[in-house]
């Protein structure tokens, strides 16, 4: 890759789809997805890595994509809230999240589950511990993290092991 | 933030040249966890930045003769996977799993741990505990290796030239029958800055007597640095109460000493010696690999 | 069919917001964005208590990309607002009161522009004395935050029975001072807005709110407009837990789209949130209480000093409700309570979910806890013992006829001890 | 050394507003042609669950299914007033503004009904209104709908909750501050690490008298979500000030409790009816987080002899009570 000077292209797969888009250097991968994509439903948060908002699946791992440049995404999978399911079709958290009740204000919801999928692909049947520990970059402030377990448990394998 | 160049090369030599020609303006992105935020507050201002990510030569653990490299650009998750490093480094692998939540994990790099010298860093005294030698690499003189506790000036400094890069971490091979302890004391149970921590590796004789020891605490000086003092006590000697007891006095006294009576030493003081008594004899408790 | 039943009710049926939660669509504030739209930010003091001397926003507004900077002078009506009373200044006039108090907002093309004329704006402060102890802030002849007033805002009383009597027949009595710290409610979602002028020429505010109704009255009067001129809707909120029931952005939202006729969104920082919006109170808690050797709560004695910082927001109403709760929920005969809510320069404390009464329980129920370890009874035991039934009266004299559940809470937990090994073995003198 | 202990907090919390200050509640439901439901109402939900609750609400009254009622909220253009969502009174107040509104349009439409079959003794349930002694005789609540409409009739009530209270007498404070009261005691279980004064809490187990359940699974949510918050505050969560100065502005340093420090919450829930709630339901969303601080500071104190009187039960806070312990033992042997 050549060294880049003002706004320049950057080329990735967002969702499964081939994108590209005018980036400037300094912008994060968050105010691509938000801002130049109008992928709105990853959160911005601290905008340093405390809250875990704004994680997006990058190449099988959650990230902050507030911690993520731009054009480090260059040639890279990026998946988010967006991609993980549809109204007539969700994904099997998603379906979770919302019969377990893990939703309350929902703002940190869209990171939860990317961090709660990131998990299973490593893992797919988490302890509780496990799943504790899996989304522990993630705050919330209404649920106290109980249902969000459950529903994670639920959306594995493991179904109900909780 | 303000704008600047963005570099991302495939190969080693393209990234020594850039930051060759452009030193203090050029600046480093690894993980990005602790720079990413920093030019968000415009700390600092770089006029080039070089994402090093995407270097192969940086990445990845390579289990050597008779040590061990850890690629400068390795995450901490990789870190945890490595067969290799949970093989003779558990100190690390449990120092990288102490870092931050997952997604931290993810990005964060042993590399930039080094390089940040935060000191609250989590894996950087374990580095320094097991003597780890940094391979840092430039245009003009090529490949140096130098001991990790050399370049450690102060707090957020390193002796590292700006046109250098980290490149990696060796780390010789523990001697059979050695074990290791390390533990971390945040406010809260992940995403936590260490409020202190802690590690120690050593090996026993047959008959109980500690034929080496390494102690590197963590959060309490402005660098990692191994008590030599501490250690010289215990070497050569069967683990009592009582040494124990006096190693731990020993440690707290060097750490007053160099770091100086700071408004947190009421608490860190005391904790320190119940985490070295704790973390010691859990390790003495244990069977050698 | 049985018609006692219910159909719906009772049943934990799925809830009907999680689905666009789930999936993403969900529209925050800051999810919304419109076309022209501009980015507000506000310059906060920084200084906790100081006289403006010098406010000069001309270079600020002479940025390109700035659309407009906005100062106390901007403020076409009552540059004041606040639910309980008017003391909160849209934007600081001759004074700040605290290191949040909005002192000049500006509209630009971008985030990054708005930042950049935030950091243009010049002010002369002359540092004030400033106030941060509850007691000195009562003492006489302190500095004031308020120049008009003092700093006691409120004074509540409760006063039941007869204290000295009531102490008299005290076997054991346990006196302590409890403080509690200033916390915040961090929801995920700091606060945001987005304001625009509709074709019809009424100002719309969509924002993360509690009541856009209170919301809607203080911005009509900071505009000098009528209510129907204003229209708050609450855009999905991430959380409030009491932080989103006073103002935040909606005022500053309105001044900036009325002076630009164009629409404004403003998102604060998760610092600019931490810093400059409100906080659960410190209170400091002192109280007495006595018992008699039987297990049975004879009076009660308490001082509340609860830290409203600079403006009262629902303040006055948080510390009261502490002292008419610091009872607990106990049949006692005699009290006498006395609570101030205060105004100093440190954090803007309002409502937060407990109302003064999170802060109330921390001093009630360690002091039922050393009660009862005096008394040798099993502080489970002692809270039923005196537990508030039908028939009793509360602190206020209010007497309990309806839905009294207190007991109910207490016999279930002793029931889950009693059958649990682990808990039952940590416990073993409940019965 | 690790040291375990158990302590109970309790509390009783007002529902509302209380001492005069206006609490009302309010709610507009209005039934379209095909039998879709619409209701309005300026009440605001911000996660909490009371959109689904008003829903159920709706659907009880109407006898049809809550997924087919659109509710529009907190708009002051287009909604009632029906006050903040603030004081654990939303479900009390406005949840019964809902229920007084359904009920006056559902009365309307049975008297549509009873013309229609000839029946009195009419039921409202499954989309259905039929005859309870013969349910032969029925119609379908669209259908109704549909006839009510044709009928002329009103098929839109607005219904004020008001249940503002008068205050208490400034000097003595005695009188009838609230309108009803929530009762709430949770059971705490905690490890204190004396050497470090760090704190696991291991368990919290809750009881809370809500009156009446409307939706079991979102009142747990509450009193976990509660807890979570308490934990937070009796532990660790402080906004340092120095001279006016807030000191800790971002989240690595002022830190709520993460995934990994929030333990199993066991919810039990109590229903003791409040009169003037709807079904007897009243507010949990304060009352969730009250007494979990004083049962942590409790259990604290079970552990270790200890008590904490200065929050938060940080690590040098609580270190440093226990030193004192210490070296007062030693003080007197």
């Amino acid at each position: 890759m050549t060294e880049t000077i003002g706004k320049t292209k950057l080329t990735f797969t967002v969702n499964g789809r081939e994108t590209e888009v005018l980036v400037d250097p300094s912008w994060t991968l968050l105010r691509v997805l938000r801002e130049s994509l109008g992928l709105t439903g990853t959160k911005r948060g601290c905008e340093e890595g405390d809250c875990g908002l704004c994680t997006v699946i990058m190449e099988d791992r959650a990230v902050d994509s507030c911690l993520v440049m731009a054009l480090q995404a260059q040639g890279k999978t990026v998946e988010t809230i967006e991609g993980m399911g549809h109204e007539h079709a969700l994904h099997p958290l998603q379906k979770a999240f919302i019969e377990e009740g893990a939703v309350q204000c929902g703002f940190c919801t869209p990171g939860m589950i990317m961090s709660s999928e990131a998990l299973l692909r490593q893992n797919t049947h988490p302890t509780v511990e496990e799943i504790k520990v899996g989304l522990s970059g993630n705050l919330c402030r209404c649920t106290g993290y109980t249902k969000i377990f459950k529903a994670v448990a639920k959306g594995s394998e493991s179904g109900g092991r909780l | 933030m303000q704008s600047f160049q963005f570099y991302s090369p495939n190969y080693l030599e393209d990234a020594l040249k850039y930051i060759a020609d452009r030193k203090q303006t050029c600046r480093t992105l690894a993980g990005g966890t602790d720079l990413i935020p920093m030019l968000k507050k415009e700390e600092i201002r770089p006029d080039y930045l070089l994402n090093i990510n995407e270097v192969g030569e940086l990445k990845g653990v390579e289990d050597l003769d008779n040590q061990v490299r850890i690629g400068a650009t390795t995450t901490f998750t990789e870190m945890i996977e490595s067969e290799t490093l949970n093989r003779f480094f558990p100190l690390l692998v449990n120092a990288a799993a102490s870092v931050g939540g997952p997604q931290i994990r993810n990005r964060g790099t042993i590399g930039g741990n080094v390089i940040t010298n935060g000191p609250c860093a989590d894996v950087l005294p374990g580095i320094v505990a097991l003597d780890g030698q940094l391979e840092l690499q430039s245009k003009q003189d090529g490949r140096r290796l130098v001991s990790v506790a050399d370049v450690l000036v102060t707090a957020y400094e390193t002796s590292i030239r700006s046109d250098e890069l980290l490149t990696g971490i060796l780390i010789q091979k523990p001697v059979q029958g050695t074990k290791s302890g390390f533990e971390k004391l945040g406010r809260r149970n992940a995403m936590a800055k260490a409020r202190l921590n802690l590690s120690i590796a050593l090996r026993q004789d047959p008959n109980g007597t500690i034929s080496a020891v390494s102690i590197v605490p963590g959060a309490v000086m402005p660098v990692a640095v191994r008590m030599n003092d501490v250690e010289s006590m215990l070497l050569g000697r069967k683990p009592t109460p009582v040494l124990i007891q006096a190693a731990a006095d020993k440690l707290v006294e060097v750490v007053v000493n160099t770091a100086g009576i700071r408004w947190s030493s009421e608490y860190k003081v005391p904790v320190l010696k119940n985490i070295f008594k704790r973390v010691m004899w859990r390790v003495l408790a244990e069977d050698p690999q | 069919m049985n018609i006692d039943e219910f159909s719906c009710v009772g049943k934990s049926v799925p809830k009907v917001d999680a689905l666009s939660k789930v999936l993403g669509t969900a529209r925050y504030a800051e999810d919304i964005k419109m076309s022209n739209m501009l980015y507000g930010k506000v310059l906060r003091a920084g200084v906790p208590h100081a006289v403006i001397e010098e406010l000069d926003v001309s270079s600020a507004r002479a940025m390109g990309g700035v659309a407009c900077v906005l100062t106390a002078r901007d403020v076409p009506g009552i540059n004041r607002y606040g639910i309980a009373f008017a003391d909160h200044y849209a934007l600081a006039e001759d004074k700040v009161r605290y290191a949040g108090d909005p002192v000049a907002l500006v509209a630009a093309e971008t985030e990054e522009i708005a930042a950049e004329a935030i950091k243009a704006i010049k002010v002369k402060y002359r540092l004030l004395p400033v106030v941060s102890d509850l007691h000195e802030a009562l003492a006489e002849g302190a500095d004031r935050v308020h120049d008009e007033r003092e700093n006691l805002i409120l004074h509540s009383k409760t006063r039941k029975g007869n204290i000295q009597e009531g102490f008299r027949k005290a076997d054991v009595i346990v006196e302590e001072t409890y403080t509690t710290q200033t916390v915040d409610h961090v929801y995920m979602e700091t606060e945001s807005g987005v304001a625009h002028i509709d074709e019809t020429g009424m100002l719309v505010i969509q924002s993360a709110n509690q009541c856009p109704f209170r919301d809607r009255r203080q911005v009509a009067m900071v505009l000098g407009i009528r209510e129907n001129q204003v229209r708050v809707i609450k855009a999905v909120t991430g959380g409030a837990f009491g932080g989103k029931d006073d103002v935040t952005v909606e005022v500053h939202l309105a001044l900036l789209a009325m002076a630009t006729k164009r629409p404004v969104r403003l998102v604060m920082s998760r610092e600019e949130s931490l810093v400059s919006q409100s906080k659960r109170h410190p209170i400091e808690i002192w109280s007495r209480w006595g018992a008699t050797k039987e297990g049975k709560l004879c009076a009660m004695e308490g001082r509340v000093y609860g830290d409203s910082g600079p403006y009262i927001g629902l303040g006055a109403f948080v510390v009261k409700k502490c002292g008419i709760h610091l009872s607990g929920p106990y049949y006692i005969p005699n009290l006498k309570v006395d609570s101030y809510s205060v105004y100093t320069n440190n954090t803007f404390n309002s409502a937060m979910r407990g109302f003064g009464v999170t802060q109330a329980a921390v001093a009630h129920e360690s002091q039922i806890d050393r009660l009862a370890s005096k008394l040798g009874i099993n502080p489970l035991r002692f809270r039923l013992i005196n537990a508030l039934d039908v028939g009793l009266t509360n602190a206020t004299g209010q007497k309990c006829d309806e839905s009294v559940g207190i007991k109910p809470t207490l016999e279930i937990l002793r029931q889950v001890v009693l059958k649990d090994p682990e808990l039952k073995n940590m416990w073993e003198d409940l019965d | 050394m690790k040291k375990r202990g158990i302590g109970i907090g309790s509390m009783f919390y007002g529902i509302g507003y209380g001492f005069s200050r206006q609490d009302i509640g309010a709610a507009t439901v209005e039934i379209c042609e095909d039998g879709s439901v619409i209701v309005r109402s300026g009440e605001v939900d911000y996660g909490q669950g009371s959109d689904t609750i008003f829903c159920q609400i709706i659907a009880e009254e109407l006898g049809v299914d809550y997924a087919e009622i659109k509710l529009i909220t907190a708009d002051t253009l287009t909604t009632p007033n029906a006050g903040p969502t603030s004081a654990s009174r939303v479900t009390y107040v406005t949840g019964k503004a809902m229920m007084k509104a359904a009920t006056e349009v559902r009365e309307t439409m049975r008297e549509v009904a009873e013309e229609k079959l000839g029946m009195q003794d009419l039921m409202f349930a499954n989309g259905q209104v039929f005859s309870m002694s013969h349910p032969e005789k029925n119609i379908s609540f669209a259908r109704l709908a549909k006839a009510t409409h044709l009928a002329g009739r009103s098929v839109v009530a607005t219904a004020w909750q008001d249940i503002t209270t008068k205050d208490v007498d400034p000097e003595t404070g005695q009188g009838d501050a609230y309108s009803t009261y929530a009762w709430a005691s949770q059971i705490a279980v905690v490890e204190v690490d004396t050497e470090t004064g760090k704190i696991e809490v291991l368990r919290v187990v809750a009881a809370h008298d809500v009156g009446k359940a409307i939706n079991p699974k979102n009142v747990e949510a509450q009193i976990e979500g509660g807890v979570a918050t308490g934990l937070g505050y009796a532990l660790e969560e402080q906004i340092l000030i120095n001279k006016g100065i807030v000191q800790n502005t971002t989240l690595s340093e002022y830190m709520v409790p993460t995934s990994m420090d929030v333990p199993v919450i066991e919810s039990h829930i109590v229903e003791v009816p409040a009169l003037e709630g709807p079904y007897g339901a009243k507010g949990v969303g304060e009352p969730a987080l009250i007494p979990t601080a004083p049962a942590i500071l409790n259990a604290i104190a079970n552990a270790v002899g200890v008590r904490v009187t200065a929050l938060p039960a940080n690590l040098e806070n609580l270190h440093r009570l226990i030193r004192e312990q210490e070296n007062n033992n030693k003080d007197k042997s």
